[in-house]
């Protein structure tokens, strides 16, 4: 098959996982990494060692353990401002997931002043195919503030509908924010043109990147954003630990997001100035050995290649399509074409409700997600309440593939449909 | 036990019945209560009345429409068997029995004298995550149910 | 020695990192635990794991991986609940630190109805000894929503000034917000008895027990405070992970703080309703692997017994501030009393900067802090710029006092003072 | 080397003499800006005032009030020996090198002809936790000077 990995028994060796057996001794076929990614022996490793030998806060201790870990904390910082290409490492700020960063972004701008700050009378603009997490922030923010939230709406092919862009994005928009991959319908959105569009009304361009991140090389100058976010546990790292990027200037306009120590420059009990990004939005004690992870995760990615990855992704994503549109009855939800998706793929089974699809899926050790996924509107858009969801990574080989298309068969059979 | 086998538990040929040929579905009138429960984990939902009788001791009607999966669908079906016509005293004695059976990890021994069709669902409770698809639309009725006895609410009919 | 676990050998080897050398081959002698806390092997053990065996996201994942990585998720839960004396385990809500957990509160409060919310008028109490975490929130709060900041001020032996206790908690209160234990001064607050004072004007009381929970037995019911928070790190476990423990009906009362996956009940474009507690506080993919070894670490300090913890912290605090009396031009900050403050021991060294005591001990293998250990005001109060800071714990043995005396005995002669 | 000789690289003699006995220390007039800085980890404290040639191009006087480690004293000693006196030009260039000294990890070879007392620092550069210490005056005149040539200051004296 055109595109796999061309190691991908010996990328296979390093997550250990993948030796598991489920249900009564079967395989695990693991197809739903853009929930959460599987860890390579490395990052498990990395995270050991800082544990067992380095640990100690950073920044604050002078001792050799907590420069040790100082040290290896900002160097994942190092390697997250590399992976975004970043113009500068000040502008990773660590968060404990995508949700957090979002949410960072959306507060800050609530309490931020003009002509950041966001009012009566603004507009935020998201889309329908966001995930919770891209969407609840913005409701609270507008509706805490009294500006008003409009979206993109979607095509039947699940695209963002861009025929009314001119209506959407308008002067008094303050924030556009969309997702780059939908972790629902797998469409790839044009994220570097609506950034211009909405940088021509002098919105701030928020892209989530969560399902992006794992999957395609990322440069956040060549997309113009002003803020992204994406999160650890996606990206072969561990929980616990997210990022977001943000333009330097606009974090240093920004107000605090959380107070605590190591964002401070100093405190009277009446008052406190700040410290400079990235520290000023990472209140309290970091995720350490998170970010230690992340380094270890986002180094192993890099040297296999992002190309590589997503080719490989495109190749197994194209194969599971193929798979899918024989078995009768099957809908998928979101683009057709490989081209413009990542790789997660949702879709229904004429008479078998997701749940039970998961359920039986996974007797036989293929493990899925049922439900919204985290997109309630997206599937309202559709007509549906839940999907299944399969979604590959760089281990998925196309064995898994038909392991999943033929438990598949067997569901369908198992229900009589 | 194999998984294969507990799957089986689960998936009872009452179950699958169940599913296929809801009992009482559809929403009816008269009903003093009407609530809406979700699933937030997977977005199954149920909108469920429940009439009573006029002292408010009997359940007289309980109707329903709910969209989920096979153990949402069939529970909800069961549960409306198993409460319509009974008083809400027995009512609220077989949900807690059936509780019981849910949360009992597969080591309680239901009684179908008690339980009739319900002890189709024994099976579930070997499955965690699908515990909370069995208990939905009872969660619904208990809700509706205290709402009428603590507020004494009249029936309601669409004018 | 009195009071010693009395398998602090066995305890020692627990915890692989005690066995490093460092500066030039000499053993690590660790006093930064207040800062943060060595782990046990069994909870990089429970990490792992999880990382190799049973990874997956939580809640929404239906599989056999997504029902086990649940499963542990949630047992960390009660082993919190239980390790607070929590009335339930949905009081218990997963943070990323301690200073979250206080943020989240003071952020609520921002945007809370009345009776809840704090607004123009309104009067919010904390103390002089506090962490900057459990300062800044407060500041931030009350500037933005036009109220009210006062304080507690410190006796001249590192008490609170209690004397003034009726002018400060007064019927405009709506918060009293303090540290159980201070991480400068050692202090340990009569928090019970604040909480009675603050409760009789209606007040809501925010226990930061970051310092508490590695050392003391927590009851929250016990000292009826309405939110408690402590940080996973401190307590042997991983970082990432930090607890609010709130009252039910409070939180049930309160508004969301972060939006996104997790916390919602339904999500239309339009707006969403919100999940019951703890989930409507846990936006996003939770610290997973963190709170199976924030479980792990919970257990293992109750299997020691907090009691037996705090037993040995004060006989070696105790032989601390011995050490210390016998050394000249020594000032230690804070209690001299054993029995009213914690294991962590700030001191002045006459002549040598902390900075200066600190590298020097480090030479010598012995890990300190120096600094204002974000307790800025704390040290403006007792007429210093910052002080080093000794901290022990369940694993401190009197050798590493001695060692950590005779090394300081060095530095002075280093510095010829 | 052993980190014990690498400790006493640091605490050179000439470190320690500047500690105790710093130059050109306490706030003066004339001065066109004064900043204060602050290291946030360690708080250690610097208030400096620096005083240019009314055309802007010779550092004529630089003084400050500082509170910190005997590294952070020490630089804020030595620094004001350097700059004072010396052209803007010449000045910022020395800051340069100086820089390049902090932080190339112990590997850049320092030049007593240019850097006179400020290669006693040479040692400090094995310490990353101390390097801030032993920047902050050096970032405090910076930032001075360039708000002095940015904004064409002029002498400030109180009244
Ligand atoms: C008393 C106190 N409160 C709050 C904190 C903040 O904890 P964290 O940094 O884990 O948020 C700390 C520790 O740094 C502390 O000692
Ligand atoms: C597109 C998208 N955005 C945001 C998120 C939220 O990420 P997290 O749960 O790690 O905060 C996810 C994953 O759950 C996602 O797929």
């Amino acid at each position: 098959m055109d595109g796999l990995l061309p190691d991908l028994e010996i990328v296979r060796k390093d997550f250990p996982i993948l030796e598991r057996t489920v249900a009564d001794g079967r395989p695990l076929v693991y197809l739903d990494s853009a929930n959460t990614s599987q860890k390579p022996q490395c990052v498990v490793d990395a995270m050991v060692d800082h544990l067992e030998h380095h640990n100690a806060n950073v920044a604050r201790a002078m001792h050799t353990l907590g420069a040790e870990a100082t040290e290896a904390f900002e160097h994942s910082r190092d390697v997250v401002a590399g992976f975004l290409h970043a113009r500068s490492r000040d502008e990773v700020v660590f968060t404990k997931n995508a949700s957090e960063a979002l949410n960072l972004v959306a507060n800050t701008l609530a309490w931020a002043d003009a002509p950041l700050g966001v009012g009566a009378g603004d507009r935020v603009v998201i889309t329908e195919m966001e995930h919770h997490s891209n969407i609840v922030p913005w409701q609270l923010l507008t509706q805490r503030k009294g500006a008003e939230l409009r979206w993109f709406g979607l095509t039947d092919d699940g695209h963002l509908d861009l025929s009314r862009i001119d209506e959407l994005i308008t002067p008094n928009t303050k924030v556009v924010a969309l997702t780059w991959v939908s972790n629902m319908l797998g469409t790839v959105n044009p994220v570097a043109e609506i950034a211009r569009r909405a940088h021509e009304v002098g919105a701030l361009v928020v892209v989530d990147a969560s399902q992006a991140a794992p999957q395609l090389p990322i440069d956040v100058q060549a997309i113009d954003a002003d803020f992204l976010a994406f999160t650890g546990h996606k990206t072969v790292g561990p929980t616990g630990i997210g990022v977001l990027w943000g333009r330097l200037e606009l974090l240093e306009q920004l107000p605090p997001f959380l107070g605590g120590g190591e964002m401070i420059e100093t405190v009277t009990m009446e008052t406190s100035t700040y410290a400079h990004p990235p520290h000023k939005f990472e209140a309290g004690t970091p995720p350490i050995v998170e970010a230690v992870g992340l380094g270890a995760a986002l180094t192993y990615l890099s040297e296999i290649g992002l190309d590589a990855i997503h080719a490989h992704e495109q190749a197994i994503t194209r194969y599971l399509l193929d798979g899918l549109a024989g078995v009768e009855g099957v809908t998928v939800l979101g683009p057709a074409e490989v081209a413009e998706r990542g790789g997660a793929v949702s879709f229904e089974v004429a008479g078998v409700h997701p749940h039970d699809v998961a359920q039986l899926l996974d007797s036989r050790g293929v493990a899925v997600r049922a439900g919204h996924h985290c997109a309630k509107p997206a599937h309202r858009r559709f007509g549906v309440q839940s999907s299944t969801r399969a979604s590959s990574y760089l281990y998925t080989t196309p064995e898994e593939i038909e392991a999943f298309i033929e438990a598949l068969q067997y569901t369908k059979s198992y229900f009589k449909v | 036990m194999t998984q294969q086998a507990d799957l089986d538990a689960m998936y009872q040929e009452i179950i699958l019945d169940h599913y296929k040929n809801p009992q009482h579905k559809g929403l009816r009138e008269p009903y003093e209560a009407e609530v809406h429960h979700v699933n937030p984990t997977c977005g199954d939902e149920v909108t469920l009345r429940v009439h009573l009788s006029a002292d408010g001791t009997v359940v007289e009607d309980v109707s329903y429409d709910a969209e989920g999966c096979s153990i949402s669908q069939a529970a909800a079906s069961v549960m409306t068997e198993l409460v319509i016509g009974r008083s809400v005293a027995d009512a609220l004695k077989l949900h807690e029995t059936f509780l019981e059976l849910m949360q009992g990890k597969g080591t309680v021994e239901p009684d179908e004298d008690v339980l009739e069709d319900g002890v189709a669902f024994a099976g579930v409770a070997k499955f965690p995550a699908r515990v909370k698809c069995a208990l939905l639309s009872w969660m619904a009725w208990k809700d509706a149910t205290a709402r009428i006895t603590s507020q004494g609410a009249t029936p309601k009919e669409t004018s």
